[in-house]
């Protein structure tokens, strides 16, 4: 795939109109082909923070009457609207869209008392999802939502208003498909609980992770590799409290010959981290923007095929495909702008959340030590 | 030991040269003179009696050898060591820092009359070749004194000469010293095809034309050749009050009892391994290598000679023949392969487990092993009845006593 | 040389056996003819004395080499030892009526044992015309959309760790902060919690399989042992026992416990690096082994623990596993007596119901599960049961993996493939079904210069791997053999770096149960359910 | 010096370096045509042995003190100074076999087709590698220098 990303943090958790977004990822239209376009946002939703918050979208009203008796079957459904859209003329062929917030039902956590609230979201989201019954849960976690299209992201922004959305974090995709044909669920971001992602690239080893994760409980139902990055961050992340940059060591473990050649407590982690998630190793060209809420984390496949670029300006964390996007919205002095090296993720956090500021993006290994027992 | 002065070689043998090799393997620049009473230089003795040969065929060594290896020529002879210095017959000094005597053996000559008749020659030297050549223009009949090594190269010069020839000999069979009865008469055999062999016999008198025998009996004659055999040369070493026995005593570094004087070759006498005891052992690898040991210690590195044994191999008038060691000791057991048919005879004397002498007639192939294990005092009593099996070979010899030259530490 | 039981081989099929079972007229006639170019033949006898079935003479009368076509085996040695290139073997040309039922093979092998009354035997893997899947599957590459990658350029990741994997990581993590120059740093240290259980590290996917001394020479071992050795890799005892000449190699050993439990000791246990209980063997599931006791020579004797001169035989069952608990116990045996530091391998034959067998073995606390399909090798095997029991590898493996990912147990074993491994693609082809590493065993034989005759079983190998003739093992310097492993290993090393440099993949683990990699061609709807890939032609 | 060592464990007497060391030292150098044409008056310079499964081939040791050169009377056996081998001048010989008495390892040979005179391992003089290490399939012999190995 070709496809354009592009991501924006406010460190200090400063809300902003979805308008920047549009602009960075409306700059590098040439990267995609408008069959496809997206925005993740997060803090959109301040009033209804605690809640879990479904985009859905569905190809009819009968598979919208479906889910919604399903989710009310697990759910208190706290409030429920159309997602509000202009009328754009380049955007067709709309499905219906609708937002649900959501709680769990007590009697629901009773059933299934081994697992959390996210496991409980994450497998009522994998339930439609895989029922293939026409509805599709495009974003699932609290304060936060995904607005994606059919359509150049510029004019699917457009359509979901987003300009009238103001959130502390951004991340857009825009798409140039080639594995999956372009229709509204397929197009990025990606989301699951608080997980979205944008990615620019193809996976080779896409088989083999689907196959890893469907051993925990996911069901990939899209046919885009992209998918497979999203809960494999979420499995990681969530599931087995691994820290962002470890998880990305996993998606891009260092070489054996690199890890020969580290300290023997270190050599041992690496070593161990790699031998257990070989099969969440990522291969093949990608540039990937992935959020949580707390931080903004960008980074590339083993070799640097696809481009990414980051800029950091006052409180402001930037990353994009190309320069160009982040110059758009921010006159960028010399020095704020640099390129993650192969293995570095670039990485914007929200300060409240981590207190300490982490200058360190540029070097991803070194802030870490190892020991064993 | 290492010599600063000069060095000082009497005699232009096999022993001489392979001394100046050594040194000169070790050492460029040593002066080296040698004194020598042979003009022509340096033709192989053994091959004297090769009527075919040109003389440079003869040639040992290089034409040029001593020129090429820088080495002195002083001829004449030498007739006494004083203090350092060796005393030529023209009474000229030839001052030494060590020095090498290898003036080789003489030939044995008998108490016959008229040995010393002008017809009456020996055959040692090349000048000894040269003379009979001469003397046997227009001349017919030849008697060969003695049946072994000289005596049957005698006899097969004379025969190239045109020569009819009777070799007498005073033993039972030629070759006696070395020669069991069976080997004895194929090898009489043979002879007698070529010459007329009389055995248990000997000339009382020698005259112009005609040879008397102890029996009485009368062979023709123009020209005699006395062949018994060769002693050490001891001339020199006894003038010059060097110690003595049956040769010059040497020890194992080749030094004689007197200081920086050595000797080598056949003028020695050197120890024997299978008797234990030293004797004279006048054969040409032994000359060598006594020479090769003297120019090793000369030139300032130690070396010992292990010792020798008697070994001989002859050709007699086409039938190759092989003697090693003690090939007619009868105390030990005898493995013998013969094959009348095609005049094979090989015989092997096995003593407390070890081969101490052995006889090759007719099939001398790969009898070098015998000669190895010998000298090695390989135990052979696993295989000793193999010995003479068509398969025999290297292979035989145990592991543990194979040459490093075969077996390098790991391949 | 290991066959099923002794009567067997005393009748086996061979022209001289069957003068001995006094046969007056043997119906069979020669497999081969051997044609020699009177032109080139310069009579040097080379032929004479590498043939070991005697096919070959000089006739000193007529000062003639003569053939016997009956006794040739069609090995080549002769072909390939002459100095003139004066021989050629080909099959030999009598007119049987042509039936494609009652077929020229079926025909001989009835007057075979309608001469000895005995089984037949055979060796190596089976010959049989099944279909190969391996040729109906086919590969990906990438185009356009995903840059291939040039394995000469950029790294390429093939090492493999066989054992069990824990599902997740788990680490102590412990911040402090410490001033810096002008500001407050803060470090994160991750202690490591998890104890990774015993793993073989592999440089590349592939391993030696089990062959055993006595099936095969000890120079033929040296040759495999130094070439794990050089490799990275693992070679594998089979049920023979360990020379202690080769306990230097340990750390590239995998040891044997089959159910003859020849030569196993506690130090044979120590020295290995990991411990395969044999259950059985693609190529004889469910039989047992036979090594006649004229080959228990002093040094097998040694090595098996058994006297010289006694048959070695290896029950068809273990007689201590009648069920899946009494594998957990004999596994747990092992791992207590090694310590709980060398993975356990469990090796089965693909039989039908193989994925339900293999997730019960690794239920029963094995790290590795080698599957032996189909077309395995064999020193010796009943011909009968080496053509028509088992399943195919193909099939095994993907059912084998997708069962235990299913349960959700993938990660707790390795799965080893074996049997008919031919080359790097095959290779390929099993890992991205699901397989770990696979075990070569013919492919190395071969690599060392067996040429296929199928003649283990009579001990007489000319090309000295499956004999332990003193005349004939001498033919293989281990030197040499060894080698050839090694380039054999190193070509198709070279060759899955391309394939996967190809898809775009840099490390192995990501084409590992990859199936989406793979496309099957002419393969029935069953067989792509089965191995779970799509039809050549469909897309992601 | 680089020498021929034999490996008895790895010899299996196919005689191949027998075959080629008989075609390098034949006119023609090619082996079906050596073999019929030149065959009776080929001799090979090397000896194979052979006793039950053992076997080996063995050719001139290039001794360093060799006893064939102490013992040759014409001066035809010579140890080169520069290259260290034992060389043989066909023209000096004179068939008096006492080089055969002395080799201990029984590797030279009669050769008395044209001329009654001694033969040995020339070590193919001027080829790389001599023709019967080439020959070996198996390795069993080898044309290397080992340190070490200059005594005998």
């Amino acid at each position: 795939m070709g496809c354009s990303i592009a991501g924006i943090i406010d460190e200090k958790g400063n809300r902003f109109s979805g308008e920047k977004i549009i602009c960075a990822i409306k700059k590098m239209y040439l990267r995609a082909n408008g069959l496809g376009g997206g925005f993740a946002g997060y803090g959109i939703y301040p009033e209804n923070s605690d809640d879990f918050c479904f985009h859905i979208i569905y190809n009819d009203e009968k598979s919208r009457e479906n889910t919604e008796s399903y989710l009310k079957h697990d759910f208190e459904i706290v409030k429920e609207e159309p997602i509000p859209t202009r009328t754009v003329k380049a955007i067709v062929n709309r499905p219906l869209l609708f937002r649900y917030f959501l709680r769990v039902k007590d009697e629901i956590k009773k059933q299934f008392y081994e697992m959390t609230e996210e496991d409980i979201v994450m497998r009522s989201v994998m339930k439609i999802n895989g029922a293939q019954a026409g509805a599709f849960v495009i974003s699932s976690g609290k304060n936060m939502g995904i607005f994606k299209g059919v359509g150049y992201a510029a004019d699917i922004g457009k359509f979901y208003k987003l300009e009238e959305y103001s959130g502390y974090c951004w991340i857009a995709h825009d798409r140039f498909p080639t594995n999956t044909p372009g229709w509204w669920g397929g197009a990025h971001p990606f989301g699951l609980l608080n997980f979205s992602i944008v990615h620019n690239g193809e996976i080779s080893s896409y088989g083999i992770n689907k196959r890893y994760l469907e051993e925990f409980g996911y069901r990939l139902t899209l046919h885009t590799d992209s998918e497979a990055i999203l809960y494999l961050f979420d499995l990681l992340l969530r599931k087995h409290k691994l820290p962002m940059s470890l998880a990305h060591k996993v998606l891009c473990p260092p070489l054996w010959s690199e890890i020969e050649k580290m300290p023997e407590d270190e050599r041992k982690f690496y070593e161990t981290l790699r031998i257990i998630y070989g099969s969440a190793l990522i291969n093949g060209p990608s540039a990937i923007i992935v959020s949580d809420g707390k931080m903004m984390f960008g980074f590339t496949d083993r070799l640097k095929l696809r481009p990414l670029v980051a800029a950091r300006n006052g409180s402001k964390f930037y990353l994009a495909s190309e320069e160009c996007a982040i110059q758009e919205i921010c006159p960028l002095k010399k020095g704020d702008v640099f390129f993650p090296k192969v293995g570095e993720p670039a990485i914007g956090k929200l300060r409240n959340t981590e207190q300490t500021r982490n200058k360190g993006t540029r070097n991803g290994h070194g802030k870490f030590r190892f020991s064993s027992v | 030991m290492k010599s600063s002065g000069k060095i000082v070689i009497i005699g232009s043998s096999v022993a001489a040269i392979s001394a100046i090799e050594t040194i000169r393997e070790k050492n460029k620049n040593l002066p080296i003179t040698v004194i020598t009473k042979d003009r022509d230089l340096f033709y192989s003795r053994p091959l004297i009696s090769y009527t075919n040969f040109t003389d440079e065929q003869r040639y040992y060594r290089d034409k040029n050898f001593f020129r090429k290896n820088n080495v002195d020529l002083i001829f004449g002879e030498a007739t006494i060591v004083k203090n350092n210095s060796v005393v030529l017959e023209n009474k000229k000094n030839v001052k030494f820092s060590e020095l090498l005597i290898a003036v080789g053996g003489k030939p044995i000559t008998l108490d016959i009359k008229g040995i010393d008749g002008k017809n009456v020659f020996t055959l040692t030297t090349k000048d000894d070749a040269d003379n009979i050549k001469k003397f046997c223009k227009n001349k017919k009949h030849a008697v060969v004194i003695g049946c072994g090594m000289i005596g049957i190269k005698a006899a097969e010069f004379l025969k190239g000469l045109g020569l009819n020839v009777s070799i007498v000999e005073l033993m039972d069979k030629p070759f006696a010293s070395v020669l069991d009865e069976k080997s004895g008469k194929i090898i009489a055999d043979k002879i007698k095809k070529h010459a007329k062999l009389i055995l248990n016999n000997s000339v009382s008198d020698i005259k112009e034309n005609q040879c008397i025998l102890k029996n009485g009996e009368k062979i023709p004659s123009d020209i005699v050749i006395c062949a018994i055999g060769v002693v050490p040369n001891l001339d020199i070493a006894k003038k010059s009050q060097i110690k003595t026995n049956r040769g010059i005593v040497v020890d194992e570094f080749m030094r004689t009892s007197r200081k920086n004087v050595y000797a080598a070759g056949d003028c020695t006498e050197a120890l024997d391994i299978l008797s234990g005891k030293k004797i004279p052992i006048p054969i040409w690898p032994v000359a060598y290598r006594q020479g090769a040991v003297a120019g090793s210690n000369i030139a300032g590195i130690a070396k010992e000679y292990a010792g020798g044994f008697v070994r001989n191999s002859v050709d007699v008038f086409g039938l190759p023949l092989i003697t090693l060691g003690l090939s007619n000791d009868k105390s030990g057991e005898e493995i013998v392969f013969s094959d009348e048919k095609s005049k094979v005879y090989k015989k092997a004397i096995v003593k407390d487990g070890k081969i101490i002498g052995a006889i090759f007639v007719g099939d001398i192939a790969r009898a070098g092993i015998f000669t190895g294990m010998i000298k090695d005092g390989i135990d052979v009593s696993n295989f000793k009845n193999e010995i003479f099996s068509e398969n025999f070979g290297y292979i035989y010899v145990p592991k543990e006593f194979r040459s490093k030259e075969v077996t390098p530490i790991e391949i | 040389m290991e066959s099923s039981a002794s009567v067997l081989c005393k009748s086996s099929v061979s022209v001289q056996c069957i003068r001995k079972a006094n046969m007056k007229k043997s119906l069979l006639f020669p497999d081969f003819t051997v044609t020699r170019d009177p032109d080139k033949c310069i009579q040097c006898e080379v032929c004479v004395r590498q043939c070991a079935f005697d096919a070959h003479s000089f006739d000193k009368e007529a000062n003639k080499i003569e053939t016997d076509n009956s006794k040739c085996v069609s090995c080549l040695r002769c072909a390939t030892m002459c100095p003139t290139g004066a021989i050629t073997v080909s099959e030999h040309q009598q007119n049987i009526k042509k039936n494609k039922n009652w077929t020229e093979k079926q025909l001989k092998e009835l007057y075979k044992q309608s001469e000895t009354g005995g089984i037949l035997l055979t060796g190596m893997g089976t010959d049989k015309d099944y279909k190969i899947i391996w040729d109906h599957i086919l590969l990906d590459a990438a185009q356009v959309t995903n840059p291939s990658i040039d394995p000469l350029r950029e790294p390429m990741e093939l090492r493999t760790y066989l054992g069990a994997k824990p599902d997740r990581i788990e680490f102590r993590v412990q911040s402090s902060e410490f001033r810096g120059q002008n500001k407050k740093l803060r470090t994160t240290n991750y202690e490591l919690q998890t104890k990774l259980p015993p793993q073989l590290k592999l440089e590349t996917p592939i391993l030696f399989s089990a062959m055993s001394y006595g099936a095969i020479s000890l120079n033929t071992m040296r040759a495999l042992a130094r070439a794990a050795d050089e490799c990275g890799i693992f070679y594998n005892t089979g049920e023979g026992g360990l020379p202690k000449e080769l306990y230097k190699y340990g750390k590239n050993t995998i040891v044997q416990v089959a159910s003859g439990r020849f030569g196993v000791d506690s130090d044979y246990l120590d020295v290995a690096a990991a411990v395969e209980i044999k259950v059985g063997q693609g190529a004889k599931p469910g039989i047992g082994g036979h090594l006649p006791g004229e080959k228990v020579t002093e040094e097998i004797s040694q090595t098996r623990m058994i006297p010289t001169g006694t048959d070695a035989l290896s029950p068809a069952p273990h007689h201590d596993i009648y069920s899946i608990e009494d594998l957990s116990q004999l596994i747990y045996s092992i791992k207590e007596a090694t310590g709980y530091k060398k993975p356990l391998s469990v090796k089965v034959a693909a039989v039908h119901n193989i994925a339900a067998i293999a997730s019960g073995i690794v239920r029963a606390g094995a790290d590795i599960v080698a599957i032996d399909g189909l077309r395995g090798g064999t020193g010796a095997a009943p011909t009968r049961i080496r053509d028509n029991v088992g399943i195919p590898i193909e099939l095994a493996i993907s059912a084998v993996d997708s069962r235990l990912r299913e349960e959700g147990i993938r990660n707790r074993a390795s799965i080893i493939a074996a049997g008919g491994f031919r080359n790097s693609a095959d290779v390929v082809k099993a890992i991205a079904l699901g397989a770990d590493a696979v075990y070569i065993g013919t492919a190395a034989l071969v690599a060392m210069g067996c040429h296929l005759c199928q003649k283990c079983y009579t001990g007489k190998c000319n090309w000295g791997i499956a004999t332990q003739d003193p005349y004939l093992v001498k033919r293989l310097n281990p030197e040499i053999a060894a080698r050839r492993l090694v380039n054999l290993i190193k070509a198709w090393s070279h060759e899955i770096k391309e394939i996967m440099g190809g898809m775009g993949i840099n490390a192995v683990e990501s084409l590992r149960g990859n199936r989406l990699r793979l496309r099957g061609f002419d393969l029935h709807e069953n067989e792509l359910k089965i191995l779970d890939i799509k039809p050549a032609g469909e897309s992601m | 010096m680089k020498k021929i060592y034999f490996n008895e464990e790895y010899c299996m007497a196919c005689r191949l370096c027998e075959i080629a060391c008989l075609v390098a030292h034949s006119k023609s150098k090619k082996i079906i045509k050596a073999y019929k044409e030149e065959f009776p008056s080929l001799t090979p310079r090397l000896i194979i042995e052979q006793k039950g499964p053992l076997s080996f081939a063995i050719q001139c040791r290039h001794c360093k003190d060799a006893p064939c050169v102490e013992a040759c009377v014409t001066g035809a056996m010579k140890r080169g100074k520069k290259t260290g081998a034992v060389s043989h001048d066909r023209e000096k010989c004179v068939g008096c076999w006492m080089c055969i008495m002395s080799c201990p390892f029984g590797v030279i040979l009669m050769d008395t087709k044209e001329k009654k005179v001694a033969t040995k391992c020339d070590l193919c003089e001027d080829v790389r590698e001599p023709a019967c290490v080439d020959a070996c399939p198996n390795e069993a012999l080898v044309y290397k220098e080992v340190k070490g190995s200059e005594k005998k």
